[in-house]
């Protein structure tokens, strides 16, 4: 015996129970609430349609809401509750809506809560606190969900006999096949209605079929829901390890599969209608098959008195059932004239159906039926319905499938594919049902259970005129619940269908999206979750920055250090610090994460002069230069430095944000429009490892590090430090005399030692991007993203004189588009404040406040010797308003600071500093 | 127009809510309009509304391919917001919210509009700047926004991931209170009520095929219904825009993509505002049945097939899973895809083309919804005077060759580098 | 019971070779020409239309080509870790796109493709073990991920 | 997610590649202003077939042109772009 908890009651379940069929057992009928009135609801089917018996499972970080009590099995130690209910599900304050549901009709909402938008607000909180089913979970959960690709020749829906016999088909043709069943067991309707196949019983042969398809190396996946069926046959399955809110045994709860097949075989069968009548809704009024279903298979005999309602002759089979359980089978209330049944010993009763059933939360008391026009009751506690069957055609629909119109089963069947998808079994061949529509106070007679829609409802809508299915659901909301109207909209159809008097095909179809089962969110995302939710790049030095325990900064994905406190330094008070040290004697800053692309060949000027704005041919062996790139809307995207290493061969850096925009531009450009081009162009960003080495010290620093004199500015010499072969550059982002040393990273560690060891004997520190941003703004010195923010062109941002006169650069033809001459688009310029004060960061420059905005600040900072707060700003008509005088007002923070206008260049504006 | 009000509801209490007439008509189309609109979701809807009630033209039609709301109307997050760093953005989305704030009082229709606070995460020191620039971009225009501390955020999300070794840290916000949500089918059936009885014909399951073009001028569109003679005509065909302007002989800037989005089961409140981020893709609401509202990026290729790809939704749901790890038990319930017309610098067109007699209003990317009221009001008025209203002239389609984008994000012309 | 074992070999000299021509002398240099897509031979991996992985000394291969292609160096960027063991291939269909179960991938195929969203190229060595070439800044993040995968894979 | 042939490598999953842009909105080098104007900013963007410029990005990194239906998302053709290749 199994022990859980439903509602705090301890309770008993056999082996392989569902929990509906354990709360079955125990004569428990009231299992839930309806979303909208709180009517009493108990379970109407035994599978993953269910509507109405909805608990949360599980608890803490495990709780699942929503959990459907026909797709759940019973597990020792779980842990069951009712939901929508307040104080109890027996007695349920929500319950008193019923009262005034009759003010509360489809759509009631878009028709009152009149007034401002406060006024809504205000009623929400008490519509959305009734509202939404299960608790919200507030814990984390605790467990983990895998996600893995599989390949197959032929996957198969739906473990049937049908779906057991394609996959056998395909295993013996060799094929590589995978069968997915969403029940615990194979072939599940074998257990409901139990036959020989084979010369075998039908589990045994089920689990022989299982056997072969896995000694043929196929795949058999039990608890496995396909929930997406994509394009090219991309199938997402949902596998459930353990139950919901159970323990798992292994490292994962659930494994969401990606399968791609070359043929999918739908083997999904059908879903049984109920039939729509007053009260169907109460508990103890159940689908025909799904009370077949807990006799045969469970062992639970839902009712005692039943009577069965039909349109079809399966019913029949759920009558015997109850018969042989002991059950009393009060009548069979056949709509059909012709007498069908006659000779099965039930009290059959043709061209009848049920009107209104009675009873109330602790089930059906009865059933008052029509029958040839006149009505009679039947005393009963339980009422099996089918009317008919509804294909499973969810995934065929996904695929793209068409549908068509079976009369005789009065259903849709799968029609044209686009995919390879085929359906087999009953959902391409569904039992012959009649339709007869709705019977009894329409009001009363329920067609979407969960979302309490009636047929009351959809003839308002109708006539109101929502009468695409569309609207129709919409407005009534039919079909949104989580069973997403699996039981519901061909109802909804057939009254359509009704009121246009017209034939169901006509009254219009809805569309099936993903899932066909609802799919767990956690299971969607698999092991990217917490810090691994998206991934971490570390460079090479991290290691190493991580044991002096750095401020870091998440850069895009990278890991940076953005200052090395000492101390209780705060970051600004570590960055200053470090920023003066380079001002003063020298620092060391790992800038790996810089993009870096060789580019060789001897077409490799041509190439770099239409991505580079600047010249590039110009440079001779062993020197470098500033360049910047312009996209093809000729607005400036990225900047960097290009060096000649050798004659053909260049080293390019940019942006690190940019980096896999650059390499995907250079490889376009490589590509699609120099492909006549002798050139090679390799993104060797992770293989150079990049150290700045900068102030007064650097070059001194270098030299005894190199044994060699360092290069002038902008020069790059191939040495050695530490016994490492290195790319010396002599650039300077800082302001100050300063090298870029670039490596092969498998060494990264030993030549930052190297480097670290001298700039520390020189009295300097290593920085981090805190302090690299500060000596980078009063140089006047740009970063992709602030102030290269992809709206200026290169004279905008004070670079027009480094453009390359000739052209020929990408960008240059669409530059002379008109508005491009207009003076007052914005520009980059320099701030000061006047009267003291920090200029805030994205603030807004206006001439007074309460005028509107002429350009922002993109960067702030200070004098980092003097102090002063300085920025950088994009201005309208900036270049010609040097020396005006505005206010960076930044309403949010409330702050305004009066600021002078002038060159973005505080720092050694002639670039002595450069010099030795 | 029978008013809706709590009263009637009640009356129909006592008498089985049998006295509501249809929201709207079913009219056969007449030969000829002054005004035909191409697209029966919510701009084309509220354009002939605001066409009527404004500027007394109500001899309209608007045709509709399949049934009013379809397309995107019916199909996105139902966020409310004007919260843009661009000027013209902000103040024509400030406008657009404005009118949503009276929406349901003019529209006698409840569209359940809910001021619940639109939120943007901060995830480092740069994303509050970006923020704060943001924020400080609005509020010199008067629009309300706010900055917000870690601490005051968690006490306005509590469900927030706030440990610090996040993924994505959580170090402040910037909310716009005045943001938030609407209910989206209502917006279409508010407007197309409001229209119908101002005399507007409402023409469902009308494709249009084919434009009449007179001597350089639209002067009527052939249809699955017959032709249909206009005036003017004016397209506001969301992701179809490219395939009608295209009956005209005009090629525009847009693109058309799939953007994805997708509800949970319903749960009772977890999630207060709308949930955006500065960093990531992906925002996050519960609607008023309880589920999770989740979006995320387009899907970055063209398509009209109004049907996603499995890889994108995974994208966001792991990103709001990083913000809100307590959803990984719930389960995502239903999906959905709508065909977006991805313009080149991420902001609309609307006003005149180079077509006489043709205006468009499209190249909405995924910021469509929350435009309806503004931009069905702005182009009416642009319809009726023949001249752009002056907060859509910076939207022009003209922008493009003259070199002014509106690019929000200075990504550049291709919508799959935003 | 893992069935599969992750091994960080750590970083070796690798170089890139990119061709825009057809140089003759390269098969003296290798002893073999140089692979198709998908395929590796020796120390020579294809990764692309125009492009090979190389492992060892390449002077005198950078002499054959001269003219033809270029050859830039890529180890420093790229971690070799060995998946070996029966469950290899089970192991990368994990957070996978590509059918690593497929029988075709065979002895010194070669593919790039992605594994939990991380670029990574990979070569069978024989039918116990496989090669990853992993960028050198998702490798942390990688291995984490092959670790708590290879404690679940499904039978 | 679709299944594009590469045309170097065959068969490979969607999440390996990025499409790039349409083929009408290349830019040639030598383009004259109208026209680089024009490519950059026009598109037929039929609701049918079109041809894209994609990449197999997270693959053998080449690129190619496509030719494929938007609505049925089937591809009619693929063509490698680039330089010439060895076998």
């Amino acid at each position: 015996m199994i022990r859980f908890t439903f509602d705090g009651r301890a309770l008993t379940a056999k082996p392989g129970q569902t929990l509906a069929a354990a709360l079955l057992d125990h004569g428990i009928k009231l299992v839930g609430r309806s979303f909208k009135y709180h009517r009493p609801r108990g379970i109407l089917s035994a599978g993953v349609e269910e509507p109405n018996a909805l608990v949360t499972v599980g608890t803490g970080g495990r709780a699942e809401p929503n959990t459907r009590a026909t797709d759940l099995y019973v597990y020792d130690g779980m842990v069951a509750t009712s939901q929508n209910r307040w104080p109890s599900l027996s007695s349920d304050l929500g319950s008193a809506l019923q009262l005034v549901a009759k003010a509360l009709p489809a759509g009631f909402y878009y028709k009152t809560f009149f007034g401002p938008p406060k006024l809504w607000l205000f009623y929400e909180k008490f519509i959305r606190r009734a509202a939404g089913l299960g608790p919200a979970p507030v814990e984390a959960d605790p467990d983990r969900y895998a996600q893995r690709a599989a390949f197959c020749d032929v996957l198969v829906v739906g473990a049937g006999p049908a779906g057991l016999i394609a996959a056998r088909d395909a295993a013996r043709a060799g094929k590589r096949v995978i069968l997915v069943e969403q029940d615990a067991e194979l072939a599940p309707s074998l257990l409901r209605d139990p036959q020989e196949i084979e010369g075998q019983p039908g589990s045994v042969w089920a689990a022989s079929v299982a056997a072969e398809l896995r000694a043929k190396g196929g795949r058999v996946l039990t608890r496995t829901s396909a929930s997406g069926l994509w394009d090219d046959n991309f199938i997402c399955l949902s596998e459930k390890l353990v139950e919901p809110g159970q323990v798992p045994q292994g490292a994962f709860t659930q494994r969401y599969w990606h399968v791609r097949a070359d043929e999918v075989v739908l083997a999904t069968g059908t879903l049984e209608r109920p039939l729509t009548f007053a009260n169907n809704d109460r508990p103890g009024v159940m689908l025909s098959q799904a009370v077949r279903t807990y006799v045969s298979r469970f062992g639970v005999v839902p009712g005692q008195r039943v009577v069965v309602a039909t349109s079809n002759d399966d019913a029949y089979l759920t009558a015997t059932a109850l018969r042989q359980a002991g059950a009393e089978v009060v009548a069979v209330l056949d709509s059909r004239p012709s007498p069908a049944g006659q000779d099965s010993g039930f009290a059959v009763l043709n061209c009848a159906a049920p009107v209104s059933a009675a009873g109330g939360k602790r089930g059906v008391t009865g059933v008052t039926a029509l029958i040839d026009g006149a009505e009679r009751s039947f005393a009963c506690d339980l009422i099996a319905m089918s009317g008919g069957f509804t294909p499973v055609v969810h995934l065929h629909m996904q695929a793209g499938g068409k549908l068509d119109w079976d009369d005789a089963a009065q259903a849709f069947v799968p029609g044209a594919t686009r995919q390879n998808v085929r359906t087999v079994g009953s959902a391409a061949a569904p039992a012959p049902a009649e339709t007869f529509g709705a019977l009894g106070p329409a009001k009363q007679a329920f067609v979407d259970f969960q979302n309490d829609v009636t047929v009351a409802d959809l003839d308002l809508a109708w006539r109101e005129g929502y009468r695409s299915v569309e609207h129709l659901k919409r407005y009534t909301t039919l079909g949104m619940a989580t069973d997403q109207g699996k039981t519901s909209n061909m109802a909804a159809l057939d009254r359509i269908a009704r009121r246009e008097g017209m034939e169901v095909p006509q009254a219009g179809l809805t569309t099936f999206r993903p899932p066909y089962t609802p799919v767990s969110m956690g299971a969607l995302v698999g092991l990217a979750t917490g810090e691994h939710a998206q991934p971490t790049r570390r460079p090479a030095l991290y290691d190493l920055h991580a044991a002096k325990h750095p401020i870091w900064l998440n850069a895009g994905y990278w890991k940076r250090p953005r200052a090395y406190p000492v101390g209780s330094e705060t970051l600004a008070e570590a960055g200053l610090r470090e920023a003066r040290s380079v001002r003063q004697a020298v620092g060391l800053c790992d800038v790996s994460t810089l993009a870096k692309f060789e580019v060789q060949g001897p077409d490799a000027v041509q190439f770099l002069e239409r991505v580079c704005q600047t010249t590039v041919g110009k440079l001779a062996v062993g020197r470098g230069r500033y360049t910047f790139m312009a996209r093809e809307d000729g607005l400036v995207f990225d900047d960097g430095t290009v060096w000649r290493l050798e004659d053909n061969r260049y080293l390019l850096t940019s942006s690190t944000g940019g980096a896999s925009r650059m390499a995907t531009w250079l490889s376009y450009v490589r590509n699609y429009l120099c492909a006549d081009l002798k050139v090679s162009v390799v993104c060797v960003q992770e293989h150079y490892a990049a150290i700045a080495v900068a102030g007064p010290q650097s070059s001194a620093v270098m030299a005894e590090l190199t044994g060699a004199e360092a290069p002038r500015h902008m020069s790059v010499s191939e040495t050695g430090i530490a016994g490492v072969p290195v790319l010396l550059m002599a650039a300077s982002f800082s302001g100050e005399r300063a090298f870029e040393v670039h490596f092969d990273a498998r060494h990264a560690e030993a030549v930052w030692r190297a480097i670290e060891d001298k700039v520390l004997q020189a009295g300097g520190a290593p920085y981090g991007i805190e302090a690299m941003e500060l000596l980078r703004i009063e140089k006047g010195h740009l970063v992709v993203g602030p102030d290269i923010d992809g709206r200026l062109t290169a004279d905008e941002l004070g670079l027009g004189k480094m453009v390359n006169k000739a052209g020929g650069w990408i960008g240059a033809a669409t530059l002379h588009r008109p508005d491009f001459a207009d003076s007052m688009r914005k520009q980059l310029v320099g701030i000061e404040a006047v009267n003291g004060g920090s200029i805030p960061e994205g603030a807004m420059l206006v001439r007074r406040v309460g005028e509107q905005a002429e350009g922002h600040v993109t960067a702030s900072g200070l004098r980092i010797m003097e102090g002063g707060s300085i920025a950088l700003a994009h201005l309208m008509g900036g270049h010609m308003r040097h020396g005006e005088e505005l206010y960076a007002h930044s309403p949010t923070r409330k702050q305004t600071v009066k600021v002078r206008v002038g060159s973005p260049h505080f720092y050694d504006p002639s670039g002595e500093r450069y010099r030795d | 127009m029978a008013k809706y009000s709590a009263l009637s509801l009640l009356r129909g209490a006592f008498n089985g809510q049998s006295h509501w007439q249809p929201a709207w008509r079913h009219p056969d189309p007449k030969a000829s309009y002054d005004v035909v609109i191409i697209g029966g979701g919510g701009h084309g809807l509220a354009t002939a509304h605001y066409l009527a009630k404004n500027h007394g033209i109500t001899n309209v039609a608007v045709l509709e391919k399949g049934y009013i709301g379809s397309g995107n109307t019916g199909r996105n997050t139902t966020i409310v917001r004007s919260n843009y760093r661009l000027e013209p953005l902000s103040r024509f989305y400030e406008f657009s919210l404005k009118l949503w704030e009276q929406l349901s009082d003019e529209l006698n229709y409840n569209v359940m509009f809910s001021p619940r606070g639109a939120l943007t995460l901060g995830h480092s020191d740069g994303d509050m700047i970006r923020l704060a620039e943001k924020g400080d971009a609005m509020a010199v225009q008067g629009i309300d926004a706010e900055l917000l501390t870690r601490d005051q955020v968690m006490k306005i999300e509590p469900c927030l991931d706030f440990s610090h070794d996040a993924r994505f840290p959580i170090e402040g916000g910037m909310i716009q209170w005045r943001g938030g949500t609407a209910r989206h089918d209502a917006v279409a059936w508010g407007f197309a009520r409001s229209a119908d009885s101002q005399g507007v014909d409402i023409i469902q399951q009308c494709e249009v095929t084919s434009m009449v073009v007179d001597a350089g001028r639209v002067v009527g569109v052939e249809t699955s219904r017959g032709r249909i003679n206009a005036g003017m005509v004016a397209i506001c065909a969301a992701g179809h825009s490219g395939h009608v302007a295209a009956m005209a002989g005009l090629k525009l800037p847009v693109e058309s993509q799939t953007l994805q989005a997708m509800v949970t089961e319903g749960v009772k409140p977890m999630v207060n505002t709308v949930v955006m981020t500065q960093s990531l893709h992906c925002y996050i609401s519960q609607s008023d049945k309880g589920g999770i509202v989740f979006g995320g990026d387009p899907d970055n290729w063209p398509s009209y097939a109004q049907r996603g790809h499995a890889v994108t939704m995974e994208l966001a749901v792991q990103q709001g899973l990083a913000l809100i790890p307590a959803l990984s038990r719930l389960r995502m319930l239903r999906t959905w895809a709508g065909v977006t017309d991805m313009s080149f610098d991420g902001s609309p067109i609307i006003g005149s083309t180079p077509v006489d007699g043709l205006w468009i209003d499209g190249g909405w990317c995924y910021g469509g919804f929350k435009a309806t009221p503004g931009s069905g009001y702005l182009f009416a008025d642009t319809l009726a005077n023949q001249r752009p209203h002056e907060i859509i002239a910076p939207f022009s389609l003209d922008r493009f060759e003259r070199g002014s984008p509106v690019d929000e994000n200075g990504t550049g012309p291709f919508p799959n580098h935003r | 019971m893992t069935d599969v074992v992750v091994e960080r070999l750590g970083f070796a000299p690798l170089q890139l070779l990119d061709l825009w021509g057809d140089p003759g002398g390269v098969q003296q240099v290798l002893g073999h020409a140089l692979p198709p897509v998908g395929r590796a031979e020796g120390g020579v991996l294809r990764t692309g239309p125009t492009s090979w992985l190389i492992e060892g000394e390449v002077s005198a291969l950078k002499a054959a080509i001269s003219g033809d292609g270029a050859i830039a160096a890529v180890g420093g960027g790229l971690l070799r870790v060995r998946l070996s063991g029966p469950n290899w291939r089970s192991l990368l269909m994990e957070g996978g796109l590509f059918d690593f179960e497929s029988p075709a991938f065979t002895t010194d195929c070669v593919v790039i493709t992605v594994i939990d969203h991380v670029s990574v190229t990979l070569r069978v060595e024989g039918p116990d073990s496989c090669l990853a070439y992993v960028p050198a800044s998702h490798a942390a993040d990688l291995l984490h991920f092959w670790q708590i995968s290879a404690g679940g894979l499904p039978q | 997610m679709l299944l594009i042939p590469c045309p170097h490598c065959g068969d490979r999953a969607q999440a390996e590649f990025a499409y790039e842009r349409t083929a009408d909105s290349v830019v040639p080098l030598d383009a004259a202003p109208d026209q680089a104007v024009a490519a950059l900013f026009t598109r037929t963007n039929p609701r049918g077939i079109d041809e894209e410029i994609w990449r197999h990005t997270y693959g053998c990194g080449s690129w190619m042109l496509i030719r494929r239906d938007r609505v049925s998302h089937a591809i009619e053709w693929v063509k490698p772009i680039g330089p010439a290749v060895l076998p």
